[in-house]
């Protein structure tokens, strides 16, 4: 067997190792590629920024488990945007597993920030229901939401009492992994209740969301690990986002390369077996 | 009796979803909602039939000794705690069951989705071939997508990005619209086979 | 502590399912037994909280007599446990089958087939791009016929079909390949930086 | 089409004619109170919301000339003209919509707009006289309905014409041609076939049909008498892959060669789902992976587990974010639509080959329209897409 068809050959477990190294060494030893803030983060940034201290948004928390390596860092980077700004997140979450995630995004940043629970932000909790869930939104908070997420009626949340339903807040900020997710909210809480929306999503589902950017229905929108870079490049308070990108970076061009050498491999084997059956 | 009642069941499970849609006039408004709250329910109820099937298989396991039957021990131990703890004591934060799901599950589960990573690179490595016309298209298109989406790819050169992006909003935006339009003919063939009951070997047998 | 030790549990299985990528073993094996039984096990809990509860149970006790027909649908699926009347399951399968095709047959008719259709249609003839995508969709769906024998001018265009689907497969798989890293980088982040500062030696790497 | 033209023409002439209708509030307000502090909104219009189940009334107004300063817009609703207004809901300023979803049909109201700044407050002329109500069609959805009968009918004729019995003429589909030597392959190795139907329940189509499939697949395995596996995410698909594969054996005249156990759950979770199969593939090593469903992230651990174990795959799926790695990692793929006409071709019952007729004409259609909308557009004749547009 020749060197050429050994490499076409190759172990898969020496790829994988490559490809961990490719994203282990990255983190040790950061490299600080620049990031390029894309406009759709951008106009997130600033219809936050746009609002006056004190007004609040509702920020749902629509992901679970599988997803979070990509949309927590976005979350904390817009928890913390909120918070410096003087911007009162009302949490909630449309997927049972988000709220756990809020509460812990919510730990990192109340803590940094010195907010108090029920003055600076409001945690709803999960209700089971997607879209019905939005629509009652509509009616009143407190229809969907009877008591928060500890228990207390709504009434006693000094946050929530001029909160009646969409009317009382700025926008809508979702992070969505699926269904439920921004296509709901977009035709729910901005389709009928005109409130402008905006979120993050992953990466891989980021493309779909284009033609709402283009229509205006989103007003900005953060996709996967890069997005939550380029936001905490906005805020300049680098976190998990951008650690990452650097390894994504390198992994990616690890995998170019796997590809360039495959396909070397694969014209290098064609190439000399042809040859040796010119001769023999 | 036996063998017509679940065909006409079928039919008007589904002729209730489409006269939903289009009437908005209650009580068919709020049809597709009621129908899936039911679905949910039956989904829930059936759940039962899978967890049973799951603990007879391992606790059969464990009977006989079969090779391995140690890890049926983990697997019953692990379904006991979280469905038991889950059901009497709430599984809400600070209860023993949001600790396993957080301590267990979540991590579990995100390793398992990032061996992706690992794989799409095999993957790619492998397939990734220039062996024919099709495979090289698919080869190119990736390659360039996947360049014109990084840093590195716009320090390379800084067209690169409107190449992926053109890749993405042009050939691939028609490739996907077939595609697209191609499973929407075969789901409504599908559905109607099944409605009209000219697809019913699910319901076959005695 | 609890913290402590739960970063421990989840690092530790985490390294057992990464050690799949090596071959099978104990390791992995206890990890997937055990993934398989929590993971049943949480949504079991998780459809009783969540679905039984809020669907059935709530309803049922305020007066809302109509959802004992899920009931009764639930509990016709549970005969398949008594072989005589096992039959009777079907009616509930039938039931379930028959919204699904239902409610598929509109969503996709009008989410995939006429919203493709409108976008396709609505395009003018003025530049190239819009010249290959109207091709491009074309040809796409004359790969997709099966009644006819794909050769002449018919196996022409299905052939360029193919290729506009093999391009819109590279695209998307090359798209993608990003958001697979950032789950694992999440993993190695965890790692690196939550547990491993666990040990006295590594404190150093925490953030 | 006409009759489309029509109604369309005389819809808008209705629109326009009864925004014209709507009252506005009279100017002299500025004449009785030279110098508000607050100027009230103007022309207040409240309207039914078409094509819903009622309950509902849209309020909207232009907004104060003295907006900026506005801290709220109060809207009030009452049931006479004389009578008591009660605020009902209120906005933030630079808003003019409001939706009442706490109205009841049949029943008149009307409705006016307050600006509140402080303790002042200044209040809109009333709107005219309005109810909400249901509507029994949603004409936005007429298209659809077109659509949907068309397509009906065309399968539904390709069906009795199956029936009467004409001949029909089906291309070759590789990834079902190779279906029988998969199968085989397994019978030669003394391997296993393992079958996996995607990851969503027995409500999802993709579900359905690759259970009817494995339906096929399992009466080539009782007939090559190969051991089939096929563990489940979902305690239905269990339930009616059991029904099926039991069926396919007895017509296969192994009845007894049926044993339930080998088709069984492991857990709802999507990667407790992978964690097991990738175990079970391990072990196992199958000689034949089907791959036929719905999925979702999952499907590229599962390929290259499969194909790191030299498992012959066929996979097959209509999630069009997964179908690359099928195509890079499988043997064989089936594009989308292929996977809806696998039962069809591989049963070669008449009836269902007769839908697939149907669908190829469905597909015509589109083409056609697709041409002719894009002609027309280009030359600037007709939009046709508009009469497609549904909500």
């Amino acid at each position: 067997m020749g060197f050429a068809d050994r490499i076409r050959e190759i172990d898969r477990r020496i790829i994988f190792l490559v490809v961990a190294l490719a994203i282990i060494i990255p983190l040790l030893i950061p490299i600080g590629f620049p990031i390029q803030v894309s406009p759709s983060v951008r106009d997130l940034y600033n219809a936050l920024e746009s609002l006056p201290p004190g007004s609040k948004i509702l920020m749902s928390f629509d992901y679970g488990a599988s997803t979070y390596p990509e949309i927590y860092p976005m979350s904390l980077a817009l928890l913390r945007h909120c918070f410096r700004r003087g911007v009162k997140p009302i949490i909630m979450g449309l997927w049972p597993e988000g709220i756990p995630f809020a509460e812990r995004a919510l730990q990192v940043t109340v803590e940094e920030e010195g907010k108090v629970y029920g003055e600076d932000y409001a945690n709803l909790g999960f209700k089971a229901g997607g879209i019905v869930v939005m629509q009652a939104l509509g009616r009143s908070f407190e229809e969907a939401f009877p008591v928060d997420a500890y228990g207390t009626p709504l009434s006693d949340i000094p946050v929530m009492q001029s909160v009646r339903n969409y009317d009382n807040v700025a926008m809508v900020i979702d992070f969505s992994a699926g269904d439920p997710g921004i296509p709901a909210w977009i035709m729910i809480a901005q389709g009928r209740f005109g409130k402008p929306v905006g979120g993050g999503c992953t990466a891989v589902s980021a493309p779909q969301f284009f033609p709402y950017l283009q229509a205006g229905q989103l007003v900005g929108l953060m996709g996967g690990m890069k997005g939550a870079a380029e936001y905490e490049t906005l805020i300049r308070t680098r976190d998990l986002g951008s650690a990452g990108m650097d390894a994504q970076s390198i992994a990616h061009a690890v995998i170019v390369l796997f590809i360039v050498i495959g396909n070397a491999t694969f014209f290098l084997g064609r190439w000399s077996s042809r040859r040796n059956k010119g001769t023999s | 009796m036996k063998r017509q009642a679940p065909l006409i069941i079928t039919f008007l499970a589904g002729f209730a979803m489409i006269l939903g849609y289009f009437i908005p006039h209650e009580p068919f408004g709020s049809l597709q909602q009621i129908l899936n709250t039911w679905y949910m329910v039956v989904a829930a109820f059936a759940m039962i039939l899978g967890v049973g099937n799951l603990v007879k298989l391992h606790s059969a396991k464990i009977r006989r000794r079969s090779p391995g039957f140690g890890y049926s021990y983990v697997l019953l131990a692990g379904l006991a705690a979280m469905a038991l703890f889950g059901i009497t004591r709430g599984i809400e934060p600070g209860t023993v069951f949001y600790w396993m799901w957080w301590n267990m599950h979540v991590p579990m589960s995100s390793t398992m989705f990032s061996l992706l990573a690992f794989f799409v690179a095999s993957a790619s490595y492998r397939a990734f071939r220039a062996r024919n016309v099709e495979a090289a298209l698919l080869l190119i298109a990736g390659i360039l997508v996947m360049i014109g989406r990084v840093p590195l790819g716009d320090m390379i050169w800084s067209r690169f990005p409107d190449v992926a992006d053109w890749i993405m909003n042009v050939p691939n935006a028609a490739g996907q619209r077939a595609i697209l339009i191609g499973i929407a003919l075969g789901v409504v063939s599908t559905s109607l086979r099944l409605l009209l009951g000219i697809e019913r070997t699910y319901l076959t047998g005695d | 502590m609890g913290q402590i030790a739960g970063a421990w549990v989840a690092a530790l299985l985490t390294l057992f399912i990464f050690s799949f990528l090596y071959k099978d073993n104990p390791f992995y094996k206890f990890a997937e037994h055990l993934f398989v039984g929590v993971s049943a096990g949480y949504w079991f809990a998780y459809y009783y909280h969540n679905v039984v509860i809020p669907n059935l149970y709530n309803p049922l006790r305020q007066g809302h007599f109509l959802y004992i027909i899920p009931g009764v649908l639930g509990i016709m699926m549970l005969m398949r446990l008594v072989p005589k009347v096992g039959w009777i399951s079907r009616w509930a399968l039938a039931f379930i089958i028959g919204m699904g095709s239902g409610y598929f047959l509109i969503t996709y008719l009008q989410t995939n087939a006429l919203a493709q259709v409108e976008a396709t249609m609505s395009l003018r003839l003025n530049s190239v791009n819009n010249v290959l995508l109207v091709i491009g969709v074309l040809t796409g769906l004359i790969y997709f016929f099966f009644s006819k024998e794909h050769k002449g001018v018919l196996g022409g265009a299905a052939k360029l079909g193919i290729w506009f689907l093999m391009i819109a497969f590279g695209a998307s798989f090359g798209y993608t390949v990003m958001a697979r890293f950032s789950l694992l980088i999440g993993r190695m982040h965890f790692l690196i930086f939550q547990w491993l500062p666990t040990i006295p030696f590594f404190r150093g790497l925490a953030r | 089409m006409r009759l489309f033209l029509i109604t369309l023409s005389v819809f808008c002439v209705c629109a326009v004619v009864s925004a014209d209708a709507q009252p506005r509030s009279p100017q002299i307000f500025d004449l009785v109170e030279p110098f508000p502090s607050v100027f009230p909104p103007e022309q207040v219009s409240a309207r039914d919301l078409p094509n819903d189940a009622g309950g509902s009334v849209t309020v909207s107004w232009r907004i104060s000339r003295s907006d900026p300063e506005v801290d709220a817009y109060e809207i009030l609703r009452g049931q006479e003209l004389e009578g008591d207004f009660s605020v009902i809901g209120s906005v933030e300023p630079g808003t003019c919509e409001f939706i009442d979803t706490g109205v009841s049909d049949g029943v008149s109201y009307f409705y006016a707009v307050r600006a509140v700044k402080g303790e002042v407050k200044s209040e809109s002329t009333p709107s005219a006289e309005v109810s909400s109500s249901a509507q029994w069609f949603n004409r936005n959805r007429t298209s659809m309905l077109i659509a949907l009968a068309v397509f009906s009918l065309l399968v539904m004729w390709f069906i009795y014409r199956a029936k009467k019995g004409v001949e029909l003429f089906i291309r070759k589909i590789s990834g079902l041609e190779a279906v029988d030597d998969a199968i085989g392959r397994a019978t030669e190795m003394g391997r296993s076939v393992l079958y996996i139907p995607g990851i969503m329940d027995m409500d999802d189509i993709q579900t359905i049909a690759s259970v009817v499939i494995l339906g096929r697949v399992a009466k080539k395995a009782a007939e090559y008498d190969v051991h089939l596996h096929v563990p489940v995410s979902k305690s239905l698909v269990m339930t009616t892959a059991q029904e099926i594969v039991k069926e396919s054996f007895s017509a296969a005249g192994r009845p007894d060669a049926y044993n339930p156990d080998n088709i069984h759950y492991l857990t709802d979770d999507q990667f407790g789902y992978a964690a097991g199969v990738d175990g079970i593939m391990v072990r196992e090593r199958p000689a034949t992976v089907f791959l036929l469903g719905a999925f979702y992230a999952e499907s590229l651990i599962l390929a290259e587990t499969g194909h790191s174990v030299g498992s012959i795959q066929i996979a097959g799926t209509a999630m069009p974010a997964q179908l690359p790695f099928f195509v890079a990692a499988c043997d064989y793929t089936l594009i989308g639509e292929e996977l809806f006409a696998a039962s069809a071709y591989l049963s070669k019952e008449p009836l269902l080959l007769g839908s697939l007729k149907g669908q190829d004409w469905g597909k015509a259609i589109f083409m056609f329209l697709i041409g002719a909308g894009v002609i027309l557009e280009t030359l600037g004749i007709i939009n046709l897409s508009r009469f497609l547009v549904t909500r």
